[in-house]
């Protein structure tokens, strides 16, 4: 049970590490000012709420090791975060629509979490549910105006929804671990969430005039380490620090 | 004649100027001016921390540095806003600093190397911004004034966070003292030119003075810096990298050597590490990001017209 | 039908057909794709390949790397130029492998995720290639034989350079042996899938047999890399993620356990991990390079008309 | 004297790591099929000679470092390589002009190193002096084909001119430890080279109907180890296996 519960945080806490990366690279190339803002103000949400599963898989693993040691120092084939938020940024449209699946996917599965019967991870879920909120209106906003602007802007959302496509389902991939999670009544089954992702972004997806058109072929293999080539180098820059100087304090 | 006498008597009287009241061109101008390069330093001055961001060496000072980051595009913003107020728009404001018109601040054109560069941008380069900026809070145009006292509420807190990132370095190995003695021995001579050149050099001193905008010339701030910050790094065991600092009985302020204006102008007038590379990463970021200014305006008129149809059809 | 019975005289007495004989047009078609493919293959090859040169964990293998994505250029090379004694240019197949009508080898879609692999690809990858093209230099058509003598003496180089990295592993840290194995465990059966579908199932095979661009048929060549391949991963200590793996003493050979054909065909249609982005690396290489190719053009165009002046200014 | 000779073979060094790795990113990137060669080329010739330098250096140290301890274990601000090397690649035109311009500065260094007192550098350099003309050659080639190309080539190489112009400069800056290895019959001083780089340089850019204009501001630091903010990201790459797995043989 505490080695699935665990494996369960670290999935977690790994899509938000790696996503809250890839937003952070954003810092100061946004294409205005008030998006210089909301980016680091998106990815610090994803790096708290990184943070508090961290710790908490931390004290589950009950090996001494800290938030930082998870973070930053495993293999990469240990990383067990979807393949969807470690995908390149892309243009700004790509962005959003990336941040939208992932926040339309986790606003569902924290309103569930919030009443987990592990209390840990409610509280966290509680907190995290109102960002997420935010994160849907803000990136849902961007995937109107860009779908339903310019025939540039359509065109770019066209590809970005291509592009994005075949990492929608490993979203809702379960298996045994997010099986024994729902038994114990922890956390809601991945592939019960999919009604509500369809409905927002669905939703959104009519005002923005968009179609979306599954890949052909899902992705997957994430959970289980395996990565885009893309990963290694996020982690080349993540780890660097830790790396080079093992056992210092910061 | 009359106007510019009244004008002064408000000021002197430290009545507040607000975006309506009458004001000579030249003290609208010097604020344009100076509002402008302080928003744009706000601006370019995400870039040279935003460089550690992906590498921050703890998930807690990553999320500091993001907080800290997404503060200077909020400083950036309520600066333009001000500046707005004297009938100069953002994008007139950004053209002027992407064409190499506008200045901002030439401390971020050097670049940080170490992670101890964010502690050392933190601690000296937001503390003589302070320094700076403190008597803009009761600066006599009232939205710059408003504008300042958020500003500086933030700033020290970030002040205090980089002093504490070199003080963990000073309190840590070899190597992590060496990082922080590294980025003192490079940002100290920088940050004194913050505060630009010296009062008998300065061009626009005397009449900001007079107008209230500045309230202490250079060389003053730039003292009131030096006698604030040299007991916080003695503190941290650090070596400053000036022999002749030591400090004076006699005036009750720290001496210091003398400042290499030749590096200042170089930097200023582009040969810095960074000047290139700053505006090309602004450039990039604004023309990349056209498509997206654009599509937000086209849709903000689609939805204007959809809106303005479904009235008429309703009448 | 007395020109199609000389030509199968010929290939049969082992002749070599070189690009100015006469051929039916099934054979060049048959050619064409073949080495075409073939090219690509290299071309595409160089990606998970130099994916890792920059992260290389030593400077022997840095240079070794280079050395081989380099070799793989070449091969392309002469595969392209044995493919336009056929009459079909390098820009045609090139614009054919970009929109994705021409295929390429699909063990190329997998990413490489750490340093193993490159030991891996060179052991597994390269070894089922050679296993391929030791018979291609047999090959009918002259062109594409001598280019194939040439690509198989750098491909065992190649292929024992892997194994050494293989065997540095394996007889490294217990973390550079997971590393090993768990390369071994993502490669082998793609490699095995590399040989083709079964001879029952495969298009093309029998005319190829017959015109003897192929020698043997894909289950013959695959059972050949087996029997050649599991005892090298036994000496490495290594575990092969098959466990119907075992050797027939009555056969004579290794038995192995089904493929999986599904995922076969997925990666083949595009469903891989890296199609799609193998493809758009070559494109951005293809649609970036356009100024360099246009300019180089129009440079050797210039000189001619500089070169036809001062003749006729000379005359 | 052991002291600057280990700076000057360490700053020579570092000169061909750096610049052999960015040449190394052009790996299957390349404007067409033959430059995907002559790239992975040149930089395996750059890696040789740094294989060569570090040897020699370690040795000089005599701490018992290896060549690859020296590559890749340093820290930022302990590499010495000049600011040129670390340039990001840019288009395929500012690649050439970059290599161009090292190859011109190596080419006279070899030469003269190659009757060096010192006869490991002169062995080393005998070697490098034959690779180093044909970079120039191949790169020289393509800034004539460039300049003298299309009106698009002509602009994108006087963009490259441009933004090089300040790393120039500091190719030829001499200091203490140069002077001690001119001194010591070791190696020629940076300075005395620059008469053959102009002439090389020059005879090209005439061909490529190019002009050279000096910087306002010659940009240096590198000797000294400080950096533009790219080296940190080529070091996070370079170093990542070594300071992943300490002590690993590969």
């Amino acid at each position: 049970m505490s080695d699935a519960l665990l494996t369960f945080l670290l999935r977690l806490a790994d899509d938000h590490l790696i996503l809250g990366h890839r937003l952070s690279e954003w810092c100061g190339h946004a294409p205005m000012l008030e998006e210089d803002l909301a980016m680091p103000n998106m990815a610090l949400d994803l790096i708290g709420q990184a943070r508090a599963l961290y710790q908490y898989a931390a004290e589950i693993e009950g090996k001494g090791r800290s938030e930082d040691d998870l973070a930053y120092l495993r293999r990469e084939r240990d990383y067990v975060n979807c393949l969807m938020v470690e995908r390149p940024n892309g243009d700004f449209g790509h962005t959003m629509l990336r941040q939208l699946y992932f926040a339309a996917f986790m606003e569902p599965f924290w309103t569930m979490a919030s009443t987990s019967r592990d209390e840990t991870l409610a509280g966290i879920a509680a907190k995290a549910v109102k960002e997420t909120a935010y994160h849907i209106r803000h990136a849902g906003e961007w995937v109107v105006r860009l779908g339903d602007g310019t025939e540039e802007s359509r065109r770019r959302m066209e590809a970005a929804i291509d592009a994005l496509a075949p990492y929608v389902d490993e979203l809702f991939e379960g298996d045994a671990v997010s099986a024994e999670m729902t038994k114990a009544g922890i956390a809601p089954e991945p592939a019960s969430l999919r009604a509500e992702f369809d409905r927002t972004v669905g939703a959104i997806f009519a005002e923005a005039r968009l179609t979306f058109a599954p890949a052909a072929y899902a992705q997957t293999g994430g959970r289980q380490g395996r990565h885009g080539e893309a990963m290694g180098f996020i982690l080349a820059d993540l780890q660097h620090m830790q790396r080079t100087y093992p056992g210092a304090t910061w | 004649e009359a106007f510019l006498a009244a004008f002064q008597a408000r000021i002197d009287a430290e009545d507040k100027i607000e975006p309506n009241d009458p004001m000579p061109e030249g003290y609208r101008k010097t604020l344009v001016r100076q509002i402008g390069q302080h928003a744009h330093s706000e601006i370019v001055g995400m870039l040279p921390e935003g460089n550690w961001i992906t590498r921050a060496p703890s998930l807690r000072r990553k999320a500091a540095l993001l907080a800290k980051v997404q503060d200077e595009g909020g400083h950036g913003l309520y600066l333009y806003s001000a500046a707005e107020t004297l009938g100069v728009s953002r994008e007139q404001m950004t053209e002027e600093l992407l064409s190499g018109k506008a200045k901002y601040s030439s401390i971020f054109n050097y670049p940080t190397l170490t992670w101890a560069d964010i502690g050392a941008i933190g601690w000296l380069v937001d503390g003589a911004a302070i320094m700076n900026q403190i008597p803009l809070c009761r600066c006599s145009y009232g939205p710059y004034a408003r504008a300042m006292i958020r500003v500086c509420k933030e700033e020290s807190f970030h002040q205090r966070q980089g002093y504490e990132i070199m003080m963990t370095l000073a309190n840590g190995t070899a190597e992590q003292k060496d990082m922080a003695q590294d980025a003192l021995d490079r940002w100290w001579w920088p940050s004194l030119m913050m505060f630009g050149p010296h009062d008998s050099d300065s061009q626009h001193g005397d009449r900001s003075m007079k107008w209230k905008i500045k309230r202490f010339t250079n060389d003053e701030l730039r003292q009131k810096f030096v006698d604030a910050t040299v007991p916080q790094g003695e503190f941290l065991g650090l070596t400053f990298p000036d022999p002749e600092l030591k400090w004076n009985e006699e005036r009750g302020h720290y001496d210091f050597g003398p400042i290499d204006w030749d590096e200042f102008w170089r930097v200023v007038k582009g040969g810095g590490t960074m000047n290139r590379e700053r505006i090309a990463a602004r450039r990039k970021a604004w023309d990349d990001g056209k498509w997206v200014r654009e599509a937000a305006l086209a849709h903000a008129e689609k939805r204007r017209a959809r809106r303005e149809a479904t009235k008429l059809a309703a009448e």
